[in-house]
């Protein structure tokens, strides 16, 4: 691969992965309001939205950090992108594979974390330590399922892993293969993008949204960017692990999309969880499915 | 080497001219026991150039044994009579404290002690050994204060029990074999003592004379003893006295119980005292104390390295006994003003650095931390009782491990509380000019090893080889082959 | 005169010249150039780092019959690097401001210096013993010289040091019974006669033997269960010194354990030796042990509020990564394992510093009385972050890399109870490094602390220094990859094939200068599109939402006691204490039968149980 | 009472012209803004009062704001839309203005019932501060008692075409007339009177000082002032 073409694929995987994300966007709260019996939002609301923050007139700043924990937070999603293969385009997936990402995911949770730290808001500090209680939570069932799944196709190569399942047809799909791992994964992903009964930490009415407490204008704009960014690169992740990942455009699309519909949709269903509770939940059913699912996978 | 008598007897005859000298003059009389010490040094040593790795017998009186009395020098005993006059002269009690009955008592000491290292006879060694048991009664109730005399009353028990004791395995032998000679006794020891009558006299004499070398079941005198004397008699009884008593019951060992029972029973007896020993000296109340119990433990080491047949187990046993005897006077002799609780002993650096120092360094060489001699002492011990291979003497070698596991927490906890900070009321004392340059002495002795340790370990060697050789031992007695026992 | 006796030489050099001159001002500057030199003379040995050379000493000498001699090997070269690397900024730290302020709380200078130097020194002298009796005695003069620099500074961290005393000298009294039994097996302490009897040897004498030795690694390496001792003898060593052991310190236990049990005893060994009625062998134990020390004080340190405590126990729980990592005894995981060690030593010395450069502008460490020093103290916090992204094992940091080759290693091996625990083991890191950030750095300036001002540079500069390893080793990790592989080919891994930007590997590599640059670049672009709209506005802290409330400055308004109190609530019932408690019953099971064995010694009726004695002794005796 | 009604409402400027822009794609641009902010509204309603029980409804299924791109949010950071439902007391009038304060602009007050204009039933309290308009800048009354959602609906359309069309800049007034709205402020809560935001500050930032910014009230208010200094990162202490 030429370098040019290199560049053009760092340059459209960031892209195409923030308009799809806006789209996601958008379909949680069409998702949201068609639950609720009302119209929802138009369909350009995202962008109103993101272009309103980003154009407020105050940005009210609490330190060089909380400006670094924005910049962290999209950045670390927009690095991220490039080690998601998409179809037609695989970016750096050789270059960092499962693990690789997995960490590379904490990065714009720890940017965020450090941002709302210099905050001085304990409604913020309450947040994150609620969100990394939460995130203790949901990643034991999902290594486990990264694992189950690195072992099962011997590779943590993220493209690799899509040919192979791709190579099988529908019936080589890892959720076919590996149906416990989904649904521990499933579960995971509940918790991965901080949906309802998962929310705690952001738990509007009791500590003002928690960690984003603080944020105004571009701050909060480049939040709404990283919310995007999330729902995108978890709709593809769990389709590369167990959807057979993207062979064209067109099965890609809609495959990722059915993914974040679920979480959304379970998210309208549920009242929130108290954070040892979550973790209490998280650490029994998908940590149990997971484990069985292991075995199978490990025999 | 036939002025070696002068050892034994120069101290005795000081010791009674003594109170006639110091009519005479005061002065004469406070300088003449160092001077006799002085002069018996010399003689050991000069008579150590002499010997070489040779064995002699001196026969007192020109009577042959196993009629005469027989004095048996090879290194072992020539070393440990050395080491009782040169370590009286270190430990005299020098500016007249506790008068002429200290003085006389201490010479009484030297002489008697020599004796028991050189004695070739059953008998003598009783007989030393009494001496030296008066003598150790005198000088612990030197300071006159009820404890010490309360101490002393039970050490006599304890004492004058075991001597009864060791008369009758005396008697045990003698009916078996109808004399005391060693040599003698070796020679016939094979044929004559293997057997119960045997075994239960070495029972009795191990019982007897191990009062004074601190063995198991019969030290219970030690800590109030060491506790109430004063530090300079403590220092004479666990470095000096205890040791004469060790290698009587060595000599006992390789000459005339080489059965395996024996060593068996030394074992056990060796592994009880370091358990008890250390393990009472984690919660004592004060540093004398805590020296005595962990004099103990060190004994009952020296027993374990014993309990090894052979030439490995002297050896290792024979660097244990003269490490701690090297050491131990020198702790004694710092505790002399640190007596009392151990509370009391915070800051004590501040008050005396080179003193908290030389404790440290003592106590580091007493746990055997490597490169001080202690270490090797026990490495030897350690390889010798793993080359053993059996179960029990791998049990001696891990009892020996919690020891040290147990002796480096309550030394280093009173170290740390040395390096304190000092307490607003009331400073703990320094210490004594000449206690601390003894120990400096001592202290530097123990590193001056550090740095010949590989020709001293080879002598050591020499002598252990010498030790365990009966042959060599009946050839330089060369008794008469006794035809007609009783 | 070999290279290593140059090295030998200048770092007993260097302890003379501090037990001699410690006391002057300009000491710690001449200590630090001194271990420069130190440095210096590693470099020259440079070839190790990246071949199969050997430097012998030309000191050796022979005692009873045995020889004692020192070398050094790639192994040997890799763990001096870290050892000479610490001591050398925990010197530099120690020198500046941070040596007036501990002389004027009434310490001595001398002492410090001096028990670092001793410290560096007996850690050399250990890492170039060349047989098993030499093994030994350098382990005690770590412990011994540890325990200096523990205890030197107050009468609490002197209590702390007592307990590590005590399990020191066991686990050394372990170490030597081990050697004592490899003698009676072979008559010698030589390595290559171990190497040479462990095929002979049954599988119950190696079982002894792993344990013994193992057992007495452990305690070094504070392994569960024994790691009590670790996190508050280190918390409570002065600053600097507290830097120096939790960076090396215990990596003593690991690079022992590496020599021993990897490279004489061998992984096939290890393998071979199963656990009756379970599905483990000795390596699986091992890992397990492992992983346990990664789980256990992680969590511990999560519940610790103050800084030097908590950073302690991390690095009783990091050590159980490296030693997972060499236990698998692949390329990767081994590679991993030891990568873990420099990594570790970088961040966590780092980390140390700054906790100390708090201690040294605020006088506390306890993370409730501090807050929002960011805006005080940028360095230092600049320091601390780039730590804890390094301990946390995030990239762009070094630490990530370490970590990588270990979850890589443990995929690639089919082992995933260890993977998953290993992961608990990080996800408790990430909180609590995070508690440690938010709680000193970030959130509420406290009003006494508004004229607090930087550390000075003297503290600053090393700090920054090491901040600028770990993100370059972590750019470029084939730099150290370079010097374990040498390593693993000398000890007898298989050598782990990688190129300056980590490994590349069929089956999904990891390249970190991509990995790191594609950070890089996309917080860039996150920073352009933050930059390219309006200005912000910066605000008084006060300026904040509190539900309509007026804040004002006496208003504690900061987050930081039990930061964690959902997930607290649920686990908190865990913490048993039972190793605390074991620790407690064992004293007092001591304590109680001291008192026995003192009544023994105090009877009263000497006669009588004098008869009981020799009653006994002799019907023992008529029995047989 | 009496003093409140002596009042003397200072006759205000004219709105300093906005710099204009030449450039035809800055206008595009700016008309782009302006139709995403009017149609990205994100309220923080204040519930003093009754008039709260009115926005549920026109939140939920039967109005349902959110297809005009309403949202309510928690913070004032996060809000454009202060809604003052009902009656203020004049210890909720302090934490009103704080929260007014303490937002970002544009930013915009929607007063809801008859108490925010005029005291309504409560016009006699003791308690009440009556005309909202004279501590904070309103946008939007929403007159009635209470007004049933869909007038609520109808008023946040009337400030969404306010704001489309550049109209709505009521939060300007706050900026550029501090010393009025101050004024008004410590004459009902004291001398001491002081929020933990710095307007001034603010309006130096973002270039809407007047004339009428500073004043008589300005200086009392920097005579009992607390400083209120940014943290500025440094690593030196100041030397003061």
């Amino acid at each position: 691969m030429s370098w040019q073409e290199l560049l053009l694929e760092l340059t459209l995987m960031p892209l195409l992965a923030f308009v799809i994300g806006l789209a996601m966007v958008l379909m949680m709260r069409r998702i949201a309001a068609q639950i609720q019996r009302r119209v929802g939002p138009p369909l350009l609301q995202p962008i109103y939205d993101i272009v309103k923050l980003y154009s407020k007139q105050t940005q009210i700043s609490h330190g060089f950090i909380h400006e670094l924990g924005i910049m962290m937070a999209v950045g670390g999603y927009i690095a991220a992108e490039a080690l998601l293969p998409v179809p037609g385009m695989d970016g750096l997936a050789d270059k960092g594979g499962l693990i690789t990402l997995i960490y590379f995911l904490m990065v714009p949770t720890l940017g965020m974390a450090l941002g709302v730290g210099q905050c001085a808001n304990p409604n913020g500090s309450i947040g994150i330590s609620r969100a990394l209680t939460a995130m203790l939570a949901y990643d034991i069932p999902f290594v486990i399922v990264v694992f189950g799944v690195a072992f099962h196709y011997q590779t943590t190569n993220l493209a690799e892993i899509a040919a192979i399942q791709q190579a099988h047809g529908v019936s080589g799909w890892g959720m076919m293969e590996m149906p416990l791992l989904a649904l521990a994964a499933l579960f995971a992903l509940q918790g991965m993008m901080g949906k309802q009964p998962f929310e705690v930490y952001i738990a509007p009415a009791e500590i003002a949204t928690g960690p984003m407490v603080e944020m105004s204008g571009k701050f909060m704009g480049g939040l709404f960017v990283m919310q995007s960014f999330q729902y995108y690169t978890a709709g593809v992740l769990y389709t590369i692990l167990f959807l057979g990942g993207g062979e064209n455009w067109l099965t890609f699309l809609p495959k990722i999309f059915a993914v974040v519909a679920i979480p959304m949709t379970i998210a309208m269903l549920f009242p929130r969880f108290r954070t040892e509770d979550l973790v209490r939940l998280m650490w029994k059913w998908p940590v149990m499915a997971g484990l069985l699912g292991l075995a199978f996978v490990m025999n | 080497m036939n002025n070696l008598i002068l050892l034994v007897v120069l101290p005795l005859i000081t010791a009674f001219l003594l109170p006639v000298i110091d009519r005479f003059s005061t002065l004469a009389a406070r300088w003449s026991g160092p001077l006799v010490l002085l002069i018996t040094t010399f003689i050991g040593a000069s008579a150590w150039l002499q010997l070489g790795t040779g064995a002699v017998s001196l026969e007192l009186g020109g009577f042959r044994p196993p009629l005469g009395i027989v004095l048996y020098v090879d290194q072992l005993a020539l070393l440990f009579a050395i080491a009782v006059s040169f370590g009286t002269l270190l430990l005299w009690p020098y500016g007249n404290r506790g008068g002429l009955r200290q003085q006389t008592l201490t010479l009484l000491l030297a002489g008697s002690g020599s004796g028991l290292a050189l004695s070739g006879d059953l008998f003598n060694i009783y007989v030393f050994y009494e001496l030296v048991a008066v003598v150790s009664y005198g000088l612990a109730v030197s300071l006159r204060t009820p404890a010490a005399f309360a101490a002393a009353i039970r050490y006599l028990i304890i004492s004058g029990f075991g001597a009864a004791l060791s008369l009758a395995g005396i008697a045990l032998i003698y009916d078996a074999t109808g004399t005391l000679n060693l040599a003698q006794l070796a020679q016939l020891a094979p044929e004559k003592l293997n057997d119960l009558q045997g075994l239960s006299a070495f029972v009795l004499l191990l019982i007897g004379i191990g009062v004074k070398a601190e063995l198991f079941p019969v030290n219970t005198w030690v800590p109030e003893i060491y506790a109430t004397a004063p530090k300079r008699v403590s220092a004479l009884l666990a470095g000096l006295v205890s040791k004469l008593a060790v290698v009587v019951i060595l000599r006992l060992l390789v000459l005339i119980f080489p059965q395996p029972e024996a060593h068996t029973l030394l074992l056990v007896l060796g592994i009880l005292g370091v358990l008890t020993g250390e393990l009472a000296a984690w919660r004592a109340r004060d540093l004398p104390r805590v020296l005595a119990y962990s004099s103990i433990g060190q004994l009952g080491i020296v027993f374990i390295a014993f309990s090894v047949p052979g030439e490995a187990g002297v050896f290792a046993g024979l660097a244990m006994a003269l490490h701690h005897l090297l050491i131990k006077p020198a702790l004694f002799l710092l505790a002399e003003r640190w007596d009392g609780s151990l509370a009391g002993l915070t800051g004590a650096a501040k008050a005396s650095p080179l003193g908290a120092a030389l404790f440290v360094l003592f106590s580091l060489s007493l746990l055997g931390i490597p490169p001080l001699p202690g270490f090797w002492a026990k490495l030897l011990v350690l390889t010798s009782l793993a080359q053993m291979g059996a179960a029990l003497y791998y049990t001696g070698a891990v009892v020996i491990m919690l020891g040290m596991v147990l002796e480096a927490n309550y030394l280093f906890r009173i170290i740390a509380r040395m390096y304190q900070k000092a307490p607003s009321t009331g400073t703990p004392p320094g210490h004594g000019r000449l206690d601390l340059a003894i120990s400096s002495m001592l202290g530097a002795g123990l590193i001056a090893a550090v740095f010949l340790l590989a020709p001293l370990a080879d002598r050591l060697q020499g002598i252990a080889a010498q030790t365990v050789d009966v042959n060599q031992y009946i050839e330089a007695v060369n008794p008469v082959p006794t035809r007609n026992p009783i | 005169m070999t290279p290593l006796d140059h090295l030998l030489l200048l770092s007993a050099l260097t302890a003379v010249f501090t037990l001699a001159a410690g006391n002057i001002r300009s000491a710690g500057w001449i200590a630090t150039l001194l271990y420069a030199a130190q440095g210096l003379a590693l470099v020259k040995m440079w070839g190790m780092g990246y071949g199969p050379e050997v430097a012998d000493s030309s000191i050796s000498f022979q005692l009873l019959g045995q020889t004692m001699h020192w070398r050094f090997d790639s192994l040997s070269w890799f763990f001096a690097l870290i050892t000479v690397g610490a001591g050398f900024f925990s010197s530099w730290f120690a020198s500046g401001g941070w040596a007036d302020h501990y002389r004027a709380q009434g310490n001595s200078l001398r002492l410090f210096h001096s028990a670092l130097a001793l410290n560096v020194f007996s850690m050399l002298v250990l890492l170039a013993s060349g047989d098993l009796l030499s093994l030994f005695i350098g382990w005690e003069l770590v412990s011994w010289a540890s325990f200096l620099i523990m205890g030197l500074a107050s009468t609490r961290a002197m209590g702390y040091a007592m307990r590590y005393l005590t399990y020191a000298i066991a686990g050394a009294m372990a170490i030597l019974m081990g050697i004592v039994m490899v003698h009676a097996q072979t008559g010698s302490f030589e390595f290559a006669a171990l190497a040479a009897a462990v095929p002979g040897m049954s599988n119950g004498t190696l079982w002894l033997l792993l344990l013994l030795f193992g057992g007495g690694f452990g305690v070094k390496m504070a392994l569960v269960p024994v790691h009590l001792w670790q996190a508050k003898a280190y918390a409570e060593t002065p600053g600097p010194g507290a830097a120096f052991l939790g960076a090396i310190s215990s990596r003593m236990g690991l690079f022992a354990l590496i020599l021993v049990i990897i490279q004489l005893v061998g992984i096939g060994r290890l393998v071979g030796m199963s656990i009756p009625y379970t599905f483990l062998d000795a390596r699986d134990l091992l890992a397990w042990v492992a992983v346990f020390t990664m789980i256990f004080p992680t969590y511990i340190a999560l519940r610790q509020h103050d800084a030097r405590r908590l950073l302690a126990w991390h690095g009783v729980g990091q050590t159980g990564y490296m030693l997972l990592g060499v236990v698998i005894m692949d390329d990767l995981g081994s590679a991993g394992g030891l990568m873990h060690v420099f990594n570790y030593a970088t961040y966590q010395a780092m980390l140390f510093m700054s906790v100390s450069a708090i201690m040294y502008r605020t006088g506390t460490a306890d993370l409730n009385q501090l807050g929002g020093l960011v805006t005080r103290m940028p360095l230092t916090f600049i320091a601390m972050l780039v730590g804890i992204i390094g301990l946390a094992g995030l990239p762009p940091m070094n630490g990530f890399v370490s970590k990588w080759l270990i979850y890589r290693s443990l995929v690639a091996e089919g082992m995933p109870l260890l993977f998953v625990g290993a992961v608990i083991g990080t996800l408790g890191t990430i909180l609590s490094v995070y508690k440690l950030i938010h709680n000193s750095f970030l959130g509420q300036l406290r009003l006494e602390h508004a004229k607090v001002e930087e550390a000075p540079w003297s503290m600053t500069l090393p700090m920054l220094s090491l901040a600028a390893i770990v993100f370059l080793t972590g750019y470029f990790p084939g730099v150290v990859l370079d010097w374990i592989s040498a390593l693993q080919a000398s000890v007898g891994l298989p050598v782990l094939a990688h190129h300056l930007g980590g490994v590349h590997f069929a089956q999904g590599g990891l390249d970190m200068i991509w990995i790191n640059s594609l950070l890089i670049a996309g917080i860039a672009i996150g920073a352009l599109i933050f930059y390219s709209t309006g200005r912000s506005q910066r605000v008084h802290q006060l300026d904040n939402y509190a539900g309509g409330h007026f804040l004002s400055a006496d208003v504690r308004y900061q987050y930081s006691d039990n930061f964690y109190p959902g997930l607290l609530h649920l686990i908190g019932p865990w913490y048993r204490k039972s190793f605390r408690w074991a620790e407690s019953a064992l004293v007092s099971l001591t304590d109680a039968l001291s008192l026995a064995m003192q009544g023994l010694y105090r009877q009263v009726q000497p006669s009588i149980y004098l008869l009981i004695t020799v009653v006994i002794a002799l019907s023992w005796v008529n029995i047989r | 009472m009496k003093d409140i009604k002596k009042i003397e409402i200072i006759q205000r400027p004219p709105p300093p012209e906005p710099a204009r822009r030449t450039n035809p794609l800055a206008r595009v641009f700016d008309e782009l803004v302006r139709f995403c902010q009017s149609r990205s509204m994100f309220m923080l309603h204040y519930c003093t009062g009754c008039g709260a029980i009115e926005l549920p409804p026109a939140m939920t299924s039967r109005f349902d704001m959110e297809r005009l791109g309403i949202q309510p949010m928690v913070t004032p950071r996060q809000a454009d839309i202060l809604l003052v439902t009902g009656y203020v007391s004049v210890k909720t009038l302090k934490r009103i203005i704080l929260t007014y304060e303490q937002m970002p602009s544009p930013k915009y007050v929607i007063g809801i019932c008859s108490c925010t204009v005029n005291g309504g039933m409560y016009w006699q309290s003791y308690a009440t501060a009556k005309v909202l308009k004279d501590y904070i800048p309103v946008d939007v009354y929403i007159a009635g008692c209470m007004p049933r959602p869909e007038a609520v609906i109808s008023g946040l359309r009337a400030l969404m075409e306010d704001i489309r069309t550049g109209r709505g800049d009521a939060w300007k007034k706050y900026y550029q007339n501090y010393d009025f709205y101050l004024g008004n402020q410590q004459r009902l809560f004291g001398e001491k009177w002081q929020t933990p935001t710095d307007v001034i500050a603010e309006a130096h930032h973002y270039g809407m000082m007047t004339d009428q910014t500073l004043g008589e009230h300005t200086d009392l208010l920097e005579q009992n002032e607390v400083p209120l200094d940014a943290l500025r990162t440094r690593l030196k202490a100041r030397t003061e």
